[in-house]
């Protein structure tokens, strides 16, 4: 129970194709995280997975059975929506007793499920409450209540925390990480917030205007991104893009020229055919340093940001892409005008062919999975 | 500055008379320089409310047009001045078309148009339903026994009833209380309603509603005629102007039949040209009313317009020679009654309108409906 | 995917569409259909819905018999749109007060006039008329636009609050900080912005305005160049017979301008009373 | 406050002027002298004189109460009738099938045209000979003989109640139709995530949610209904045998058919006793239920 | 020109006392920020300082001149409110032409100052739109045209930036950043969000419950907050708080005893009777380090989120108010359940009283003040 699997699925609203052919499997019990911008579809796959958009083309399996055309009830799904979708003349009680009422459920049997949801949320206080009398956060616990009380093989999310505040949506990502190891249950979460995604996700997929760019775990779509679109796009401040010439590949990665005349040997598997070549070279503003390293850039910060913990500065440099970012500690000696010599090392560097697809970078196993770390 | 005499004029002026009445009018002007003569067309709906509320208002017309009913009424609240006429002028009027326009000894209004009832039937119907068509029902007895024939025999009803809300429904009933020797108000003027006589007379309304068209309390005169027309009713009752109107079947006009307790009747109505008072060209109002309704003047008018002869002048004799169906219409005029002369017209109607209903639809006795609107009445005698 | 219906739910309520819709429309039906008759074919019995003597004959002949046809319609259009205009003047301004101002009974105050809706109409008429007689205004234009503007008021006031209440209070301040005095915010800011809903009370107080015209003009006007549509076809009842082809056809006739111009507005109609009058 | 609050200006009360003279002449100085003419007898005539409470003795000897009585029964059945027709058409027109734009555009022309002119058609309808209504019931076999849908005191009662339903249910469709719009969409898919049907999901979400509507349509209609005079004035003129005499009905006989003012302002005043307190009543109830459910959408 | 008083300002809406005796001084040129928790006032003394809300007690003076009682523009400012307040129907043009038109300037300057205002904000191609056919970016700049072309001394921002998405929002920063320093005013931002505190204002305001609970640098808030309240609301993650027993006071600082036992030398300024009485350790979640260091504490994280720049561990440690939080490097060897040793050094500790009050921290002037580093 819990399985999912989605096979070559499409869908068309009238002329526009905004599901693209996207395969999917998801394994019982995993917590998955669809991002991408806005309108890239995310919210359409979750409800053809739900069974509130119809499938135009593919298959949709929840348990080695084909749902592609069973109503929600008969999917074994259960959702949280972006609004909660609380009934506002309903008490508390009545909202999460809901779904057992639809069932007709005996009083008893709803008293008792009810309850033990209201428990598991800490909403036993508030059962007999309205809505509109609850704060965002114990909304959203409602809400989640709804779902729960089903005791469906598979929970959809649909941004449920974009409503909150940021104090409150730390929180709460934190009570549903701890909800989804308690609950042995398959989640399948919408958000565009890359934080919640990365400290969520077992696995996220990225999607991009119908089509999935990336699937994998947060540290491999951090260390690993596939191509461009995935690089820009996870990772807060963004990483930088600089264009550079490929000069040679040797066994350790390939060398190219950086705008200033610089090599640097990018620690990726080499390919042929590389010299002369133009590619992007990706670096994160966390992986730039103040110490000595491969190669150093040069910039004049525009902007520099104290933030206690970091400093942060904005720079125009040749050959970027977009305003070149570094994110340097707290204490890092940065003022507006005053050049800084930032060195980078190739193991840190990402690189991307014409087609915006990422070289496979060399890495160590640890920097992709926390389990085999050493502690 | 001319001074202006505002008269009212009900209806439209498409009539063939009214070319005849501006000539008069100019002729008057001619010989009252300093004055000149508005005519106002209202139509029939508001023609005569208007003329009231602004008497009421105190920005009367000089002289208007109202339905004599309403002259008691007028002259009690001081809104019109008594018409004076001389014994002469008086004598030239049938008594009965005088009394419409008399309370308390004066005369109110100048007559300009009346009416007389009669029985149209239609013959074939008569002869479909083996009645005689040539010998329409001379009493009531025969009238019931003649559409109650046509109902039972023929697809039609046999007779037309008017019940509604309308001021039409106490006219109809009014031919009822004349033709059995009944009186609203008597020359003293006290309430008589609740005489046997009009007992019977409202019985009989009642009975009648039993051979009648479906659900009389729909309908007023006017709808009678359609059914009359489309020879779904065999009989109605109403004025001269249904001759012209009638179509498409074979019909009779008769005076209207006998009561078990009275004889010949008739409701009789008129019109009047009244003249208000405080318009401040009073005098010069009165002298072109009766202008316009001197008899040569008055003739010509009707014979223009079709309408019923108010005075019995040679040329009446053309008439009837020239259109017999005239002749139980102004057979009818020296039998007829007036309406009710009161203070509060449409409470009479109501309170009238009210019993006929109710004796109708079966709610109330004849007996009983006649006490309560009797008692009734007292408050607008 | 959640309004995909069954077949029987299709028929159901298509069913149910036909059912309402033909009460709603049944009399127009029927008033279109009499207005074809011949009037000697009106009062035919048995009752049948097509006839072959049908013909738009009345259409032309009412024109004759009703010569102020065109009269009585611009009179109500008249009618309506000055009420409007001057109910709108009423309307905007105290509806900006009740919406933007603390001021002491502010709240009563808005009672009142919404409580004023109550005594529309027939209640009035008789300390109306005798007011009108008073100042000799009885049988004239006013008479009929005075009691109209109203009524459309207190109405207007509450639809249109509720819409200024939704525009933020900033846009005022922005204009103040600006050195905008009130009436200029008012004219150049408020009044633009609030454009749809006045929009919506616009309609709101011509169909009201329209609609109701009869016992005003009934009761303080004889005059009949001045008398709005209902009561101009009114006097069709007035005469010895109704002739009732002529006035289906002239009520048609009437009432298609608007009818017309309602198909084009209704969008803000809907739109309108979900804007104004849902919530509270 | 826009504002700032030093400013205690009369800036409001300018706002409220033009609203304020206009309500002042035309409703309140009217209702005023109403009050005073009440006491007198006024009549066709220019002159009067105080009566004291004769006037309220008169209606009230004159089956009044009876009139009292069908006014409000008039009134309760013609909204209850507006609210349950209105509901359903809401819930049609709300439906989202092929053709629905169009219907709400067809539900509209009752409520734009003018009142009189409805009613003149319905008063043909109602014809028993020739009217559509009565025919099309004899065609179908429903009736046998023609039926005078105004000539008896029941049927024209229903008669005109169910002719101001048909003036009045458009605006209470489309009015619903909106406050049924207003829910979000989120609701129902949630439901329908849950398992409900159609018609759990009218009655556990639609219909509790548009209650609050429903109460103040009811109010707003209850109101018009009330004051409703042209449709009984032109179908029966209160007949027959003032089966449909309402309040307004009475008094306008009274007043302005039978010039007598000062009875017929006599009657103004009780109207204006009881609609306030009807509306009072009814106020009390509606708050009193909106205490004990605290609605506040979320 | 651009000097702000506020001299021991009040307000009180009815009963409710909202500003609670204000006092600040604010230079011309300076960039301050407001921030604070919800509803404690920020807004409030924003919008008195416009001359939206009126002065219940107090002088508020603008360049010299008391100006309690005047209109919002006989003051020279200039306000900037967080929906923009844009008026939907005129076109950018005109909606930064409004002030001047209200001034009925002739219209040849107003469309000489609408043109150069325009300019300095990239709208030029803009001008004829509507505020509705443009981006939450491009309405905030018409926003601030329609600010600029009054020529105020005082700019008010009351959060301009809340409306945006964090990419954006983080762009536009950069932006306003880049404004005060071309414009030459003095700037009030009102804002809740840390980050635009800390990376614009030249002095941050805290206000706590309409109370000044500290005015400082940036960085003076992030290294010596004066009280438990500051501490706890400028960082992000928050400082971790943990009771402690004092010990003893010696030249360098004053040593704690933690709740395990160990003893921590805290470098602040020692005072008086110290010994068994009991503090609050303050130590922020990045001070926190896998390092040999000063002190230990063990931790089990509940929940560990990759971030991928870093590793966040959440846990429950003996004597802390909240969850304990650590943010150790990307790389860093977390998993939950497992237990960690984590450092701690008596220089990066914050120590406070009973009341809530900072001792002060013996802290280089280079790392408050970035113009001292040494590059
Ligand atoms: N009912 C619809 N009809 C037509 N197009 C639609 C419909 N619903 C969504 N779309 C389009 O499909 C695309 C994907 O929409 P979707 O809501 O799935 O995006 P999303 O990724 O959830 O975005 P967001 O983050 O803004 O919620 C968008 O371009 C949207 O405009
Ligand atoms: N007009 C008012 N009447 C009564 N109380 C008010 C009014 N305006 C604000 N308050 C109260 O004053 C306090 C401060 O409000 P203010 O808007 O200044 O807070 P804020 O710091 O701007 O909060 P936020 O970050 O949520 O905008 C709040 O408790 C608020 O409830
Ligand atoms: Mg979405
Ligand atoms: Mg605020």
């Amino acid at each position: 129970m819990g399985e999912l699997q989605l096979r070559d699925v499409y869908k068309n609203y009238g002329q526009m194709e905004v599901i693209k052919g996207v395969d999917l499997d998801v394994d019982h019990g995993e917590f998955i995280v669809f991002v991408g911008p806005s309108g890239c579809g995310k919210s359409t796959l979750l409800r053809m997975i739900a069974g509130l958009e119809e499938i135009t083309g593919g298959d949709i399996t929840i348990d080695s059975k084909i749902v592609n055309n069973l109503p929600p009830v008969k999917r074994g799904i259960a959702m949280v929506f972006q609004s909660y979708a609380l009934y506002p003349h309903m008490s508390v009680y009545e909202n999460i007793a809901f779904p057992l009422r639809v069932e007709r459920l005996s009083n008893d049997k709803v008293e008792e499920k009810v309850n033990a949801a209201a428990g598991i949320l800490q909403l036993t206080e508030r059962l007999k409450h309205k809505p509109g009398e609850l704060s965002g956060g114990q909304r959203q616990r409602v809400a989640i209540g709804r779902a729960i009380v089903r005791e469906p093989s598979v929970f959809l999310f649909d941004e449920p925390l974009s409503n909150l505040d940021a104090a409150l949506r730390a929180e709460m990502r934190v009570e549903l990480a701890k909800l989804h190891n308690n609950l042995d249950a398959t989640m399948i979460y919408v958000t565009h917030d890359q934080v919640e995604a990365m400290t969520m996700a077992d696995r996220i997929v990225v999607l991009d205007h119908g089509i999935i760019s990336q699937v994998g775990t947060p540290l491999e779509l951090y260390h690993k991104p596939q191509n461009l679109f995935v690089a820009g796009f996870i990772g807060n401040p963004k990483m930088n893009f600089i264009t550079v010439t490929g000069k040679q590949a040797d066994e350790t990665g390939i060398v190219v020229t950086l705008p200033s005349g610089q090599d640097l040997d990018v620690k990726v598997l080499p390919r042929d055919d590389i010299a002369g070549r133009s590619f992007t070279l990706g670096i994160r503003p966390e992986d730039l340093t103040l110490k000595q390293a491969d190669a150093t850039i040069e910039i004049t910060p525009s902007v520099v940001e104290h933030l206690g913990i970091h400093t942060v500065t904005y720079s125009s440099v040749e050959g970027a892409s977009n305003t070149f970012c570094a994110l340097l500690p707290g204490s890092a000696p940065a003022k507006v005008g005053a050049s800084i010599s930032m060195g980078l090392n190739g193991a840190d560097c990402h690189l991307f062919d014409e087609n915006g697809l990422a070289f496979d970078r060399r890495l160590a196993v640890s920097a992709l999975d926390p389990a085999e770390m050493h502690l | 500055e001319d001074k202006v005499i505002h008269m009212i004029n009900c209806g439209d002026n498409t009539g063939a008379g009214i070319p005849l009445q501006e000539q008069l009018i100019s002729d008057w002007e001619a010989a009252n320089s300093g004055y000149k003569v508005q005519v106002e067309f209202v139509p029939w709906g508001q023609c005569q409310e208007k003329s009231t509320t602004l008497a009421s208002a105190g920005n009367p017309p000089a002289v208007a047009y109202m339905g004599s009913r309403t002259l008691k009424q007028l002259a009690a609240n001081d809104l019109i001045i008594p018409v004076d006429m001389t014994e002469e002028e008086k004598a030239t009027y049938a008594p009965p078309i005088l009394g419409t326009i008399t309370a308390n000894g004066k005369q109110w209004g100048l007559p300009r148009a009346f009416s007389t009832k009669a029985l149209y039937w239609n013959k074939d119907l008569f002869k479909e339903a083996g009645l005689d068509p040539e010998a329409p029902p001379k009493t009531w007895d025969e009238m019931y026994n003649a559409a109650k024939m046509i109902k039972d025999k023929t697809d039609a009803d046999g007779f037309g009833l008017a019940a509604a809300s309308f001021d039409n429904t106490m006219h109809q009933f009014m031919n009822y209380v004349y033709t059995n020797g009944g009186e609203v108000i008597n020359a003293d003027g006290e309430i008589v309603f609740n005489s046997p006589n009009n007992v019977e007379a409202l019985d009989f309304y009642g009975k009648m509603a039993s051979v009648s068209q479906p659900g009389p309390v729909a309908y007023d005169r006017a709808k009678l005629r359609p059914l009359f027309s489309e020879g779904k009713i065999g009989m109605f009752i109403s004025g001269p102007w249904e001759r012209v109107r009638v179509k498409d079947v074979n019909w009779g006009v008769a005076p209207l039949p006998h009561g078990p307790s009275g004889g010949a009747g008739t409701l009789l109505i008129t019109d009047s040209l009244a003249v208000f008072k405080g318009s401040g060209v009073e005098d010069q109002a009165l002298s072109l009313a009766k202008l316009l309704t001197n008899p040569e003047n008055q003739m010509a008018f009707e014979i223009a317009e079709g309408y019923t002869p108010l005075r019995d002048m040679p040329q009446v004799a053309e008439i009837l020679q020239e259109d017999p169906t005239w002749k139980a219409f102004l057979d009818a005029i020296p039998t007829g009654g007036p309406e009710p002369f009161v203070t509060d017209y449409v409470g009479l109607q109501d309170t009238i309108n009210e019993a006929v209903q109710g004796v109708v639809l079966g709610e109330v006795e004849a007996a009983e409906a006649v006490e309560i609107a009797a008692e009734q009445l007292e408050e607008f005698k | 995917m959640l309004h995909k219906y069954r077949w029987y739910e299709y028929v159901l309520i298509y069913c149910g569409l036909a059912v309402f819709l033909t009460f709603v429309l049944a009399p127009f039906v029927e008033a279109f259909v009499v207005s074809l008759r011949p009037l000697s074919g009106l009062f035919s019995i048995p009752y049948r819905f097509i006839t072959d003597d049908m013909s738009f004959e009345a259409y032309f002949s009412m024109w004759k018999n009703v010569p102020l046809l065109w009269r009585y319609m611009l009179n109500s259009f008249f009618i309506a749109t000055v009420v409007t205009i001057l109910g709108l003047l009423c309307i905007i301004p105290a509806a900006y007060a009740f919406a933007r101002f603390e001021f002491p009974a502010r709240n009563s105050l808005l009672g009142v006039f919404i409580a004023v809706n109550m005594f529309s109409g027939a209640v009035l008429i008789i300390p109306l008329f005798k007011l009108m007689q008073q100042y000799g205004l009885l049988n004239t234009y006013f008479a009929m636009i005075a009691p109209g503007t109203a009524f459309v008021i207190p109405t207007g006031i509450w639809l249109l609050r509720s819409y200024l209440v939704r525009i933020p209070k900033e846009l005022e301040e922005a204009a103040w900080v600006d050195g905008a005095g009130k009436i200029y915010t008012l004219v150049r800011v408020i009044i633009p912005v609030a454009l749809p809903g006045i929009v919506v009370v616009t309609i709101t107080a011509f169909i009201t305005a329209y609609a109701q015209q009869f016992i005003y003009a009934l009761t303080f006007n004889s005059v009949n160049e001045l008398n709005p549509l209902p009561v101009g076809l009114f006097q069709f009842f007035g005469r010895q017979s109704v002739v009732w082809n002529e006035l289906m056809a002239a009520s048609l006739v009437g009432i298609l301008p608007v009818l017309f111009v309602y198909v084009f507005l209704q969008r803000y109609i809907v739109a309108g009373l979900t804007a104004g009058a849902v919530k509270e | 406050m826009a504002h700032t609050a030093k400013q205690k200006d009369y800036f409001p009360y300018l706002l409220l002027v033009p609203a304020t003279l206009v309500m002042v002449s035309i409703v309140a100085y009217p209702l005023i002298e109403t009050f005073r003419l009440s006491f007198t007898n006024t009549g066709m005539s220019q002159n009067y004189e105080y009566v004291g409470l004769a006037n309220y003795e008169k209606i009230m000897s004159r089956r009044f109460p009876e009139v009292i009585a069908r006014t409000f029964y008039w009134m309760g059945l013609s909204v209850a009738l507006k609210m349950l027709i209105g509901t359903l058409g809401a819930v049609l027109l709300n439906a989202m099938v092929p053709g629905r734009a169009l219907f709400r555009i067809l539900v509209m022309p009752p409520w734009v045209i003018p009142i009189a002119i409805g009613v003149f058609i319905w008063g043909w309808m109602y014809n028993g000979q020739f009217g559509m209504l009565s025919g099309m019931a004899q065609r179908i076999g429903i009736l046998d003989a023609p039926f005078e849908f105004l000539a008896y005191k029941n049927s024209a009662f229903m008669a005109t109640i169910v002719t101001d339903v048909w003036i009045g249910v458009p605006m209470v469709t489309l009015y619903l139709l909106a406050a049924m719009q207003s829910i979000s969409r989120d609701l129902y898919e949630a439901a329908w995530v849950d398992g409900a049907s159609r018609f759990y999901r009218f009655r556990r979400i639609t219909l509790p949610l548009i209650i609050p509507s429903i109460a103040t349509m009811a109010l707003l209609s209850a109101i018009a209904t009330f004051n409703s005079f042209d449709i009984i004035w032109i179908l029966t003129e209160g007949g027959p045998r003032g089966a449909t005499t309402t309040m307004i009905i009475d008094t306008y006989k009274t007043a302005i058919s039978r010039f007598k003012y000062g009875e017929g302002a006599a009657r103004t005043v009780m109207i204006v006793l009881f609609l306030g307190s009807f509306t009072f009543v009814y106020f009390v109830l509606l708050s009193r239920l909106a205490k004990r459910s605290p609605n506040n959408a979320a």
